[in-house]
């Protein structure tokens, strides 16, 4: 399979004109032919680990072709242990996000599966560029649909929602457009030759003072993404006003184009900067009160959604920690940890996209007690809270534990907040499910509400599947990320004086 | 004295303007002629492309003897005129916007009841203008071409005779523009004074030889910077534009921000990257102040406007900061960042005016909002016509400075050769203000996509007062948008060969 | 001697003429005055050697564009405009700026070195002569642009000036009262 | 005092360019504006003469015959339109233009 990766990244586009060569009226026409492309999507992405090479050092199945020869940049993409996780995360998530609005968007569901289909070209593209310029093209493409998908088919809030997560995202990515152009004129002033090659530019050696600044730059687009600690504001609105789908697909996938931002361009290209004492210090410090931060404030919430949200603050706080562990074990839990995060999240969103379909209420206080009257989705939500908290057996445990123990191995403090972290997140997660699940039926509204149909369950079912699996049987995901970790963590150790 | 002599050179360098101004009279005598009010006026649309099809191929030949030319350049009428690579890039898209004005204008005049031939003779006379404007290398040459197109655009602006915001707008643009001509001409004729000659080549040689600190050199850049950024409305001299842009008819606005302000660019590429360039510190604080605050003014007033045209006009005072820190960076970079921000600028706004153009419906000319002058006229759009609204929503991407359109690929540029140059405060700054525009043209997404039609517009499904011209300027515009974005290829093979054609 | 004597006497008819032409409260007499200055300037032209010009400016502006104006003061009835403020509200500031403009000037003015002055006689040809055989040799362009640009100017004032069939209801006497 | 050189011209000039601005920007009056618009122009007329005689030459006063009919254009037009808006508005004072904000 010569092109498969181009396949996968342009299936959904093929989708995307398929989609809008359909007549308005059309919709259920419309609904079945995006689904029918994003699970093509989903099953064309299953065969590249047939064709991929565990072990491998470098990336693999590189595709190359001429794009803009005038300014160096290419059409160039491939693929490694990392980047395979996420986007076989990106595939499944997708398909799912879009069978979850099967009974909604009638009404306008041209415009809104069209935007579903972009995203998803969005952010297998991201995931896929060697190319810093092809980079930069996916990851603000990837804005554009989110916008109108929570603009438009959000909460009542949405279109401030909706600008708020545009603007900001975009202010973060043109900085970190600044550092893409100063690393690529300092490479060209070294080697006389312009390009955006991602394995090429990352022979440059930079003068320390650039470099920061680069570091900078960088940082500032993939923290507003992650989102890190101060810059993290426009998440719980987007988050809230969002549909299920576009909350889920925030959550599993855009987030995560952050904390591979730092893994893929930031460490490698930037290595100096990024072990500078005072940078590691000053990222691990805004990690940790993400991962403080975000607990506690979920602790205070009152609104089922908004909670979810804020838990993610603190989950990525987990990944940028392991990731400035700079260590193996610190970096590899770091990228498990955002696949489990974005199984674990998905499925808390779907469910409370479920419940909202259903009662039309996201208030905490409004339910209780529906474990009596919904049994499947009690199970359901528990497996989803369960590894979201990180309990052993399931996926979030592994992540979890193996950040920490990076962390461990350079800062004991860091890793004894990260400990409080987990414990908050257990706690603010329990009483979450104390809330709504337990007890009594608080209210009899929420008597007759019907318990998950087949479709919400074949939904959630291959993500508690891999919750399980992933739980029980770590060691693909660890021997997928171990070459590629292991390249980074020693790129970084030979700049290490 | 030189006796007179008339070429073959001569000839192709002049074939143009000689085709503009014969059109221009051929359409006022067809008006007289012909017999009914209906066929004259239909006529005169079709006899105008013709004309421009005309000067089109008069422009191809000028490429084709351009590109066996030594040094991609021909000068003609013993250096007053030249073809070269600058002045066909000018004239390509003036050609261009002014087809599209031709294109758009007719239904729009139907509906102010003044569809008249004289509308059709003054475009032309305006593309003639800045015909040479674009290609003048003599100071005599390039102060007659401006003030010809000028004229041509007050009288424009002012058409619409009855309705009193035309009158104002002409006016007001008239008295301020008249000005700037004055401090230009004033700059001109200092420079004639320091050179003795009005040729640009014998005048740039006495820049040089006086040097940038010279007295006289500092009184004549800073005339004339001043009269030309009045031209391309930079802040603070831009005053007019709002006034003008929103008073004028909206093809005319169009033609205004478009034709006139490439032409405009054109000029100061000219004089200020050519023949005055030794003059550059003299220039560049006065270029650095008037892009930052035009950056500045331009995108904070484009956030408190209610009024489309209004709305646009602060957008284009943003755009021409960004044209103007790519004068501030001294690189081929700089140059060609210029040129590509020009073209895709021209692309970008000739749709989104073809695109307000259609939003344009029958109202009573005394209104003081005619429907589809508020942005609140936009509101439920996407509803009613989503073909429209989506192409829209790609020229306002394109606008902001999102990729995968054209308009990134401007923006890019112009970092590029701003940070290359070591100018990395602009460049923040130039970056920073990415975002602001972002969130101002996403309120016109926001009325067309996100917020409801107000309830007394839901019955009235009015189409689009859309001709075939309005959509195929629309749809050509926004597809070009989209595809220079994705393949810019082209497009950067034709500024580099430009730049390197700049004298 | 007399040369002087009139450059500064011509100087003066010109500022001020120039002077009492933008501070007049009533048009009309602006218009006067513009005509004084206009005819100081016409004087410098001929103390330098440019006779076509001086007999240019004489029958082209006073002759044309003073006229211009005043008819169009008479057309327009500016009976009520001569009672009210006549200044913007910003002038004291827009005043010292043009003075400090003024200042500026001409210190750059003196300061500056002029070219050497050319040599060279001027040619037997007189200077009406001379000015036509530049005209049709160097800037024979712009010598047909120009022609361009008064046919555009022709057209426009036609059609500003018109008075639009069926809409004279618009400039009915009853607007006019402000 | 005896000589008359072109510097003196040139200063002539400046003030009357000055005046000629002044008058633009603080008039109210659109009349007004126009002839201190004429002014402006004549500031440049008087330049070219000036230089044209420092040069012995006539290119500047070629100039001066275009800038010239510029300035006659521009009155027509300006006039013309100035009657437009006075139809229908019945105004001639610049500010109240109160449709456009100056």
């Amino acid at each position: 399979m010569p092109h498969l990766l181009s396949l996968v990244l342009f299936l959904p586009l093929a989708g995307l004109l398929a989609v809008l060569a359909i007549p308005t009226t059309q919709w259920r026409a419309i609904r079945l032919t995006a689904n029918f492309f994003s699970l093509l999507t989903f099953l064309a992405s299953l065969l590249i680990p047939a064709f991929f090479h565990i072990g491998v050092p470098g990336f693999q199945m590189v595709e190359r072709a001429s794009w803009i020869p005038t300014i160096g940049a290419q059409y160039l993409i491939g693929i490694d242990g990392i980047s395979l996780l996420l986007v076989l995360l990106s595939t499944l998530i997708s398909a799912l996000a879009m069978w979850c609005s099967w009974n909604n968007a009638s009404e306008r569901g041209k415009l809104y599966y069209a935007m579903l289909l972009m995203l998803e070209t969005g952010v297998l593209g991201v995931f896929l560029s060697l190319d810093l310029f092809l980079f930069y093209l996916f990851w603000d493409v990837v804005l554009i649909p989110m916008y109108f998908i929570i603009g438009i088919y959000g909460g009542p809030r949405r279109s401030y929602a909706a600008i708020k997560f545009f603007v900001y995202t975009l202010l973060g990515s043109v900085f970190m457009l600044l550092g893409f152009l100063a690393l690529y004129f300092q490479y060209a002033k070294q080697f006389g030759v312009y390009t955006f090659d991602l394995t090429k530019l990352i022979q440059v050696t930079l003068d320390p003072a650039i470099e920061k600044w680069i570091f900078f730059a960088l940082f500032l687009g993939f923290a507003v993404k992650v989102p890190m600690f101060p810059f993290h504001t426009w998440l719980p609105d987007a988050h809230v006003e969002a549909p299920t789908a576009g909350s889920v697909l925030l959550a599993s996938l855009l987030l995560k184009m952050g904390t591979y931002g730092f893994i893929r361009f930031s460490l490698p290209l930037l290595p100096r900067a990024s072990m500078e004492p005072w940078i590691v210090n000053l990222m691990v410090t805004l990690s940790l009160i993400a991962i403080i931060y975000g607990a506690l404030v979920c602790l205070t919430q009152r609104d089922w959604k908004k909670l979810i949200a804020y838990s993610s603050v603190s989950h990525l706080g987990f990944c940028t920690l392991g990731i400035f562990a700079l260590n193996q074990s610190g970096l590899s839990g770091s990228v498990i940890q955002q696949v489990n995060h974005g199984i674990s999240t998905a499925l808390l969103f779907l469910l409370v996209g479920f419940i909202y379909e259903r009662r039309h209420s996201r208030e905490i206080s409004d339910f209780g007690g529906l474990a009596q009257v919904m049994p499947a989705f009690a199970t359901v939500f528990a497996i989803a809270v369960f590894s979201s908290a990180g309990l052993p057996l399931l996926n979030g445990f592994i992540g979890d534990f193996t950040i920490l123990s990076g962390a461990f191995a350079v800062n004991r403090i860091w890793a004894g907040v990260g400990v409080i972290g987990l414990i908050l997140g257990a706690a603010y997660l329990l009483w979450l499910y104390q809330r709504t699940m337990m007890g009594p039926l608080k209210y009899e509204a929420n008597r007759f509400l019907s318990d998950l149909s087949i479709r919400e369950r074949l939904i959630v079912f291959p993500l508690v599947i891999l919750a399980f699996a992933i739980g029980i049987y770590p060691r693909p995901l660890f021997e997928a990320v171990s070459s590629p970790v292991q390249e980074i963590v020693e790129r970084l150790n030979s700049v290490r004086f | 004295m030189a006796p007179f002599s008339y070429n073959a050179t001569d000839h192709l360098a002049l074939l143009p303007p000689i085709l503009m101004a014969l059109f221009a009279c051929a359409i006022m005598l067809l008006d007289v002629l012909s017999p009914s009010a209906e066929s004259s006026r239909r006529g005169t649309v079709f006899f105008s492309l013709l004309g421009m099809t005309f000067v089109a191929y008069s422009l191809a030949l000028q490429i084709r003897a351009v590109t066996h030319a030594p040094g991609f350049a021909i000068p003609a009428f013993q250096g007053s005129l030249i073809i070269d690579a600058l002045s066909l890039f000018t004239n390509g898209l003036v050609w261009f916007s002014t087809v599209i004005l031709l294109l758009c204008a007719y239904r729009y005049l139907e509906i102010a009841h003044e569809h008249r031939s004289e509308f059709y003779a003054l475009a032309f006379f305006a593309e003639c203008g800045m015909y040479f404007m674009a290609g003048a290398v003599d100071l005599i040459a390039l102060f007659v071409g401006l003030e010809t197109s000028a004229l041509a655009f007050y009288i424009l602006v002012g058409f619409t005779r009855a309705n009193r915001q035309s009158n104002e707008a002409a006016l007001k643009y008239l008295l301020l523009g008249a000005m700037a001509s004055g401090f230009v001409a004033y700059g001109f004729s200092v420079l004639y004074g320091i050179s003795g000659s009005t040729q640009l080549s014998e005048v740039s040689k006495a820049v040089v030889r006086r040097g940038s600190a010279d007295p006289f050199v500092i009184l004549a850049v800073v005339t004339i910077a001043v009269g030309l950024l009045f031209k391309i409305a930079g802040v603070p001299f831009h005053t007019w534009a709002p006034d003008a842009y929103d008073g004028a008819p909206t093809p005319v606005t169009a033609h205004i921000a478009v034709a006139s302000k490439v032409a405009g660019f054109a000029v100061l590429i000219r004089l200020l990257l050519g023949s005055l360039a030794s003059a550059r510190p003299i220039w560049a604080p006065i270029l650095a102040v008037t892009a930052v605050a035009s950056l500045t003014v331009g995108s904070i007033a484009a956030l408190t406007q209610d009024r489309l045209k209004r709305f646009f006009a602060y957008s284009s005072i943003a755009h021409a900061g960004y044209i103007l820190l790519g004068f501030l960076a001294d690189s081929d970079d700089g140059r060609r960042g210029i040129l590509i921000y020009v073209f895709i600028y021209a692309l970008m706004n000739l749709g989104a005016f073809a695109f307000l153009i259609s939003l344009r419906r029958p109202g009573s000319a005394a209104d003081r909002h005619t429907p589809g002058d508020l942005i609140g006229d936009l509101r439920g759009l996407s509803k009613r016509h989503p073909l429209q609204a989506a192409l829209f929503v790609v020229l306002l991407l394109s606008l902001s400075g999102l990729p995968p359109t054209a308009g990134f690929l401007a923006k890019y540029f112009i970092f590029i050769a701003l940070i290359n140059t070591g100018h990395i405060t602009l460049a923040v700054i130039a970056a920073a203000y990415v975002a602001v525009s972002l969130y101002f043209y996403f309120r016109l997404v926001r009325e067309m996509y996100l917020l409801e039609p107000r309830p007394a517009e839901q019955h009235t499904v009015e189409p689009l007062a859309s001709s075939l011209g309005i959509r195929l300027a629309l749809g050509t515009t926004a597809g070009l948008t989209l595809l220079i974005g994705l393949y810019p290829e082209p497009l950067l093979r034709l500024a580099f060969l430009v730049t390197g054609g700049v004298p | 001697m007399l040369s002087a004597a009139l450059f500064y006497f011509f100087s003066l008819l010109t500022l001020m003429g120039a002077i009492l032409c933008v501070t007049r409260r009533n048009p009309v007499l602006s218009g006067a005055w513009l005509i004084v200055s206009l005819l100081g300037v016409a004087g410098l032209f001929l103390l330098v050697g440019a006779e076509f010009l001086f007999v240019a400016q004489i029958i082209l502006y006073i002759g044309g564009i003073t006229l211009l104006f005043l008819f169009v003061i008479m057309l327009v009835n500016l009976e009520g405009i001569v009672r009210v403020r006549q200044f913007r509200r910003s002038w004291p500031l827009v005043m010292a700026v043009g003075i400090g403009l003024v200042v500026e000037i001409v210190i750059l003015l003196l300061r500056g070195r002029l070219p050497a002055e050319a040599t060279t006689e001027a040619s037997a040809a007189g200077n009406t002569e001379q000015l036509a055989d530049v005209l049709f040799s160097s800037y024979f362009v712009p010598f047909e642009l120009a022609s361009v640009l008064l046919l555009a100017a022709i057209l426009g004032s036609i059609w500003m000036g018109q008075r639009r069939p069926g809409r004279q209801a618009h400039s009915g006497a009853g607007e006019r009262v402000e | 005092m005896t000589t008359v050189s072109p510097l003196h011209y040139l200063i002539v000039s400046a003030v009357l360019l000055v005046i000629g601005t002044l008058g633009v920007l603080l008039r109210r009056n659109i009349v007004v504006i126009l002839m201190s618009i004429e002014l402006i122009l004549n500031a440049v007329n008087i330049n070219l003469v000036a230089f044209s005689h420092l040069h012995r030459q006539v290119n500047g006063q070629a100039f001066v015959l275009f800038v010239m009919a510029v300035a006659v254009a521009e009155a027509a037009v300006g006039l013309g339109i100035l009657i437009a808006l006075f139809r229908n508005r019945g105004t001639v004072l610049a500010d109240e233009m109160d449709l456009l904000k100056w």
